[in-house]
């Protein structure tokens, strides 16, 4: 092994890159998705607006661009993103597609938590007379804080992990740097410095995921 | 305050219909006490529930203040049920919220109060209920009871028009109980403060209901004033929630059926009283003109809300003309008796049947 | 009856192969395609001996992958055909229009990124550290006197983005079936002896076998040059 | 059968060392049913779970008999817990498991019984605490008391030693209270199980146990044969606790500082009396034997487990001498006499503090 | 739109391709995911087996498994793969890495979820006396069931959308298809039918999963 061939610079640019697009995207995924996975639960059988049709609508539209594969998602997506922030390319231009590839994820598993809440605090909520947006903002989404945390973790983590197909589209970052030079070059050194990397990013976002759910665990 | 009409709830079981509730039919008046008892299972939840519609009846009205609240849209709904307290037999608290924050819960909902404001009303509920300490802990880092006073202050937020509590003491030790009861009945009083309570106390219902209803198997079998329910059931499920401190002691009436009487005659009475009467001296006076000697062998002498009454079992052992004589004085005397003679024979055959008897 | 397994990458390789596929058949030789999108396992797999040969290595390329696995064992065997490189751009009409600090799109894997660099040093646009080196990087040029910026991509992304950058340099499949026509459409193009002839490439052990005899035959028979020509239309050019 | 020597727990809270208990020395014999009372929030929960080690204390023995289980290792702890029954105060019901599974649960664990053993035993503890309709239903569909009745069968399933108890009843009404406890008692007397029960109705207390510690901060501020802690409570907390039923009546206490009482005098007088005293007619023979009135304001006769007893607050109005002999004769019957007149004279003065009084 | 020029040979038998895969590695993905996330749940904080150094070393290997590009892991593991089937091409040689990258990922929403059933029911059971695996198998795992449910359809679907990026050592499929035709070869058509099947068999895991969800939730 021989390090020294290591471009650091670039390294540094492709985590910054990764930092970047795993940040932003995760913003707009979160204010995507939670309020489509509260929706979800919500319209859901048995829920607070039980709406089947909406449910069966949203359903399938979350459905439908989790089962599209992420490059083809890359592509079709291209004059969207073009429309949204100008370029289809690089680290900008794979966000959308990102944040359209995970929020449905992310919605789903806001879903699945909420349905962990405990009926009771719901009728306790509803017996006040609070509006639905009250419930949801003050007693679904606490209760469901630790949840929804871990919820966050599984996603970042699957942001990283996606982000490394952006070189499709000229993307960049650890992934793309590893498949380029790592895999296709046989540059085996910055394969595993890459992919080191992403391994100390990633246990870095679990360890913050993990004491942040045990910071608002209060059962 | 309260009209129910015809309201039925049916749950289905595995393809089987059960039956919560029964053609209920109820009337609650403004500032009353309103008790709910029954065995376990009967159907008071249900009803309760039904009361701000967290139940939808299968069929029915749930009348309030003149308007039939079925027919409420969700709006309707939300604005009615801010004006209800209610308080859970789970209690239902928000386990992300400290004790102070979910008794600040729906004072936050209405909108209508300042930070400051809210924070004064909390101090003042959670010192009513004696949390001062505990303000800041998570509900998991309570006792039983501490939540369920958490439970009884935020229901109390928001001074509500009606209270709806489900077994609101149950958690609690009979100091806390009667704390907990006296501040209710103050702001009945006060504040006119109607309450509809389930209970398993019959110490409750005693100490704060105007009148109570009786449910067995989703009917109401029994309704009416306290004292008049408490000290004369009717129906056989009363009598025996209503028996439970003044219960026959059967092996007591076994041993005094057997113990031997000589020549005289043994008569075993119920001696019932209420009011006034309670705090006159008869019974001294009684035994002070007669032969007759008068035991009580149980019986409790106490008060039902305001209403001090007195019920004895009493054993009455003399001769003939002497039993005659104490038995006129008592009826003079505005007692009701009810002789009991029959136990004493038999008493070990009606072991099963006790409450059924007068 | 003999049977071998040939890697390719879909286009045009393993079309090709399937067109000689039956031909093959009645020589007594049953011709498995797996097709792979990759450009390295089909190199690994034969190397590897899972697989008996592959069809998709240029020579360049076939010289790069010797450096990297220490002991290969591919031997090329016949040039089959060639699929040109092209400069496509939908804002100018000729190479000269190209203003200072425009944005060149060129392929990110290591079998075209070099080969783009190369062909845009021919048109003198640049200059490298060294014009033969067909594994060149953005990092090797020495002179860039217009100051172009690259953005590297997917080859098969390129023409889906044409019109966001100035120039994309393209292959030639994937701008056919993006319905560029590379002798209309392209500024500039690789011209027809370019060193980058699709190879047919089998094992030191296997590279004498009847079977693979059979293969190269027919790769190179006139039926398949007549097939090219014709299903191409020039966007892949025979090499024999 | 448990010895509990220095036991203590503290928890966190945000920073601050809340005590939970403090110093809790306890022996409970082998057969006996041992209750516990306290106010709410006062650590019996916390003692109650410290028993099978639920909840490590931070210091301090727990001797089952005689191996202290502190020491135990995870296997031994495993096996002395499936020999001791829980009540939970929540009830902690298997979700997922419909009534008779959650029944049938600890009979699984064992690993002892075949199939068919276990559905014989269910089907008979879903008759003990009369659940048979409700076998197939998921704990979500029960009532509260339901619920609760699915523990308590949960709890006896496995024939267990000890059987601890948080608040088992409270959901329950009287009628299915008494039939539990009734149930307890003569599993308690027939197979010898041991008894450990947490209530907050002192009347649980009174028909089944035979001794009863009262916990108050953390500490046992008092223990003792439930005869003696209720009748001649020591402690402030006890008095309290006990008063429930007895409490002085302080209105009417005041209504008789009042009303006008001539010549005479009046004293105010708390009557307890035990054991077969109970059932002689002591009170009317004296009647009859003196000019003095006697009126009883408030009482009760009954019993605590198998004693009977009697406590009365009776007013006595006459002249000094016959006062005198109603006092001497008094004292012959075996009768606790508590002179109460100094409550007559500034009763309003203590409203607040009348359960520190004697 | 032609869609004449469509294999439907092709189509099928790549849809049979990657319900296989999806199918095959489903299985071992809860054989392996669910153990590992039981065990990653109990040598948690303050859980049944709090074990620190047990829980980091496990919480490690999930978080580098995650972390590697799904591509990368792909060609790493063909030692392994061939030594586990025989071969590291084709459908049976996808599946190894498939289970090898939602491995992780479905422990991750196991221990999530088994972080939700009320503490309380883990409680009653130690009282009865209940062994560490009896707490699991008649207690927990029941408990959670809906949770479960919930996070294998997730991981199903995760799982068809890796399978389409099995290209890359031959594997085929759907999204393979998709990718060659629909991405590489600009046919639109083949891109749309096979997205559609896609589409279909997605919605169709989801309703299994929704119907099974609402089948065993008791609460
Ligand atoms: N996890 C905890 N963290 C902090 N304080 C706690 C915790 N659990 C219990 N406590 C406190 O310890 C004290 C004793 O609690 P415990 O549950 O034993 O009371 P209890 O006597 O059972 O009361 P109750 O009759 O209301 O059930 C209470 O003041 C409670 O607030
Ligand atoms: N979701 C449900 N599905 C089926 N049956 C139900 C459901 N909820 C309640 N029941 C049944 O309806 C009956 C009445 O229940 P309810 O909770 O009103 O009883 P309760 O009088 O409050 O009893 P408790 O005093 O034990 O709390 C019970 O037999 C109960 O099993
Ligand atoms: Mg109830
Ligand atoms: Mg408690």
């Amino acid at each position: 092994m021989d390090f020294s061939v290591i471009d650091w610079d670039d390294i540094l640019q492709a985590t910054l890159d990764t930092l970047t697009m795993t940040g932003v995207s995760l913003v707009f995924t979160i204010l995507l998705g939670l309020p489509l996975g509260v929706l979800l639960f919500l319209t859901g059988k048995k829920q607070l607006l039980q709406q089947g049709a909406l449910y069966a609508l949203l359903s399938f539209v979350v459905n439908m661009l989790r089962s599209v594969p992420f490059i083809i998602l890359l592509i079709v997506l291209i004059p969207l993103t073009l429309f949204l922030v100008g370029t289809s390319l690089g680290v900008a231009g794979t966000i959308p597609p990102l944040v359209i590839g995970t929020t449905p994820f992310f919605a789903r598993l806001v879903e699945n938590v909420l349905r962990e809440v405990d009926k009771g605090i719901i009728e306790a909520c509803q017996a006040m007379g609070a509006k639905t947006h009250q419930i949801i903002l003050h007693a679904l989404l606490p209760e469901a804080l630790p949840g929804l945390l871990a919820a966050t973790t599984v996603t970042t983590i699957a942001l990283v992990s996606y982000s490394a197909m952006s070189g499709v589209i000229g993307g960049g970052g650890l992934g793309d740097l590893a498949l380029r030079f790592g895999y296709q070059r046989f540059q085996t050194e910055v394969m595993i410095v890459t992919v080191a990397i992403l391994v100390i990013l990633v246990q870095l976002f679990q360890w913050l995921g993990d004491v942040l759910v045990a910071r608002f665990t209060r059962k | 305050m309260i009209e129910i009409a015809q309201l039925e709830k049916h749950y289905q079981v595995q393809g089987r219909q059960i039956s919560a509730l029964r053609n209920i039919n109820l009337d609650i008046a403004q500032g009353e006490v309103f008790g709910i008892i029954g065995r376990s299972g009967a159907g008071k939840s249900t009803l309760l529930r039904a009361l701000n519609l967290l139940e939808r009846p299968t069929s029915g009205k749930v009348v309030f203040e003149g308007e039939d609240i079925t027919q409420f849209n969700t709006q309707q709904l939300q604005e009615l049920r801010q004006r209800i307290g209610m308080v859970f037999q789970h209690f239902n608290l928000l386990s992300a919220k400290t004790v102070a924050q979910n008794i600040e819960f729906p004072l936050k909902l209405t909108g209508k109060y300042t930070a400051q404001q809210r924070a004064s009303r909390v101090a003042e509920l959670l010192d009513l209920v004696g949390l001062q300490e505990h303000a800041a802990k998570y509900p998991a880092q309570l006792s039983g009871g501490q939540k369920q006073r958490v439970g009884i202050a935020r229901a109390l937020a928001n001074y509500p028009h009606l209270l709806l509590c489900d077994e609101a003491t149950s958690a609690l030790d009979p100091e806390t109980t009667q704390a907990i009861l006296r501040l209710l009945l103050d702001i009945n009083q006060k504040l006119g403060l109607t309450i509809v309570l389930i209970t398993h106390e019959m110490q409750v219902i005693r100490s704060i209901c105007d009148r109570v209803a009786v449910i067995d198997g989703g009917e109401i079998v029994e309704t009416g004033n306290v004292v008049e329910v408490f000290l004369h059931p009717r129906h056989a499920v009363t009598q025996s929630l209503v028996a439970e401190n003044q219960a026959l002691d059967l092996s007591l009436l076994q041993e005094l059926s057997q113990r031997g009487q000589g020549s005289s005659l043994s008569y075993l009475l119920r001696l019932t009283y209420v009011g006034s009467a309670t705090h006159e001296p008869i019974l001294s006076r009684i035994a002070s003109q007669t032969k007759a000697e008068i035991t009580i062998l149980q019986g409790v002498i106490a008060r039902i809300k305001n209403t001090p009454y007195g019920q004895l079992i009493v054993e009455l052992l003399g001769e003939e003309n002497e039993i005659d004589a104490v038995l006129k004085l008592l009826g003079q005397a505005d007692i009701r008796v009810d002789v009991l003679n029959h136990l004493l024979t038999n008493s070990a055959a009606h072991s099963q049947t006790q409450a059924q008897e007068k | 009856q003999e049977t071998i397994t040939i890697a390719a990458n879909p286009v045009p390789h393993a079309e090709i192969l399937e067109f000689v596929k039956p031909q093959l058949a009645k020589q007594g030789v049953t011709l498995k395609i797996k097709v792979f999108t990759d450009y390295i396992q089909p190199g690994v797999q034969v190397n590897e001996k899972h697989l008996d040969g592959n069809y998709y290595l240029t020579q360049p390329y076939l010289n790069e992958f010797k450096k990297s696995h220490k002991n290969d064992l591919q031997v090329p065997l016949v040039k089959v055909h060639v699929e040109p490189f092209a400069g496509y751009s939908t804002k100018y009409k000729k190479l000269s229009d190209l203003p200072n600090g425009a944005t060149i799109a060129i392929p990110n894997d290591p079998a075209n990124s070099g080969r783009a660099l190369i062909l845009l040093a021919k048109q003198g646009l640049l200059k490298l550290k060294d014009i033969n080196n067909i594994s060149a990087t953005k990092k090797d040029i020495v002179e860039n006197p217009k100051n172009l910026k690259f953005k590297e991509l997917e080859a098969a992304t390129l023409p889906r983005i044409l019109g966001q950058v100035d120039l994309a340099l393209i292959n030639t499949n994937y701008a056919i079936e993006a319905k560029l026509n590379p002798l209309k459409d392209s500024l500039f193009i690789e011209d027809a002896n370019s060193p980058y002839a699709n190879l047919l490439v089998a094992r030191e052990d296997n590279k004498n076998s009847p079977a693979f005899k059979k293969l190269a035959a027919a790769l190179n028979s006139p039926e398949v040059k007549k097939f090219i020509q014709e299903r191409y239309k020039g966007a892949v050019v025979p090499a024999f």
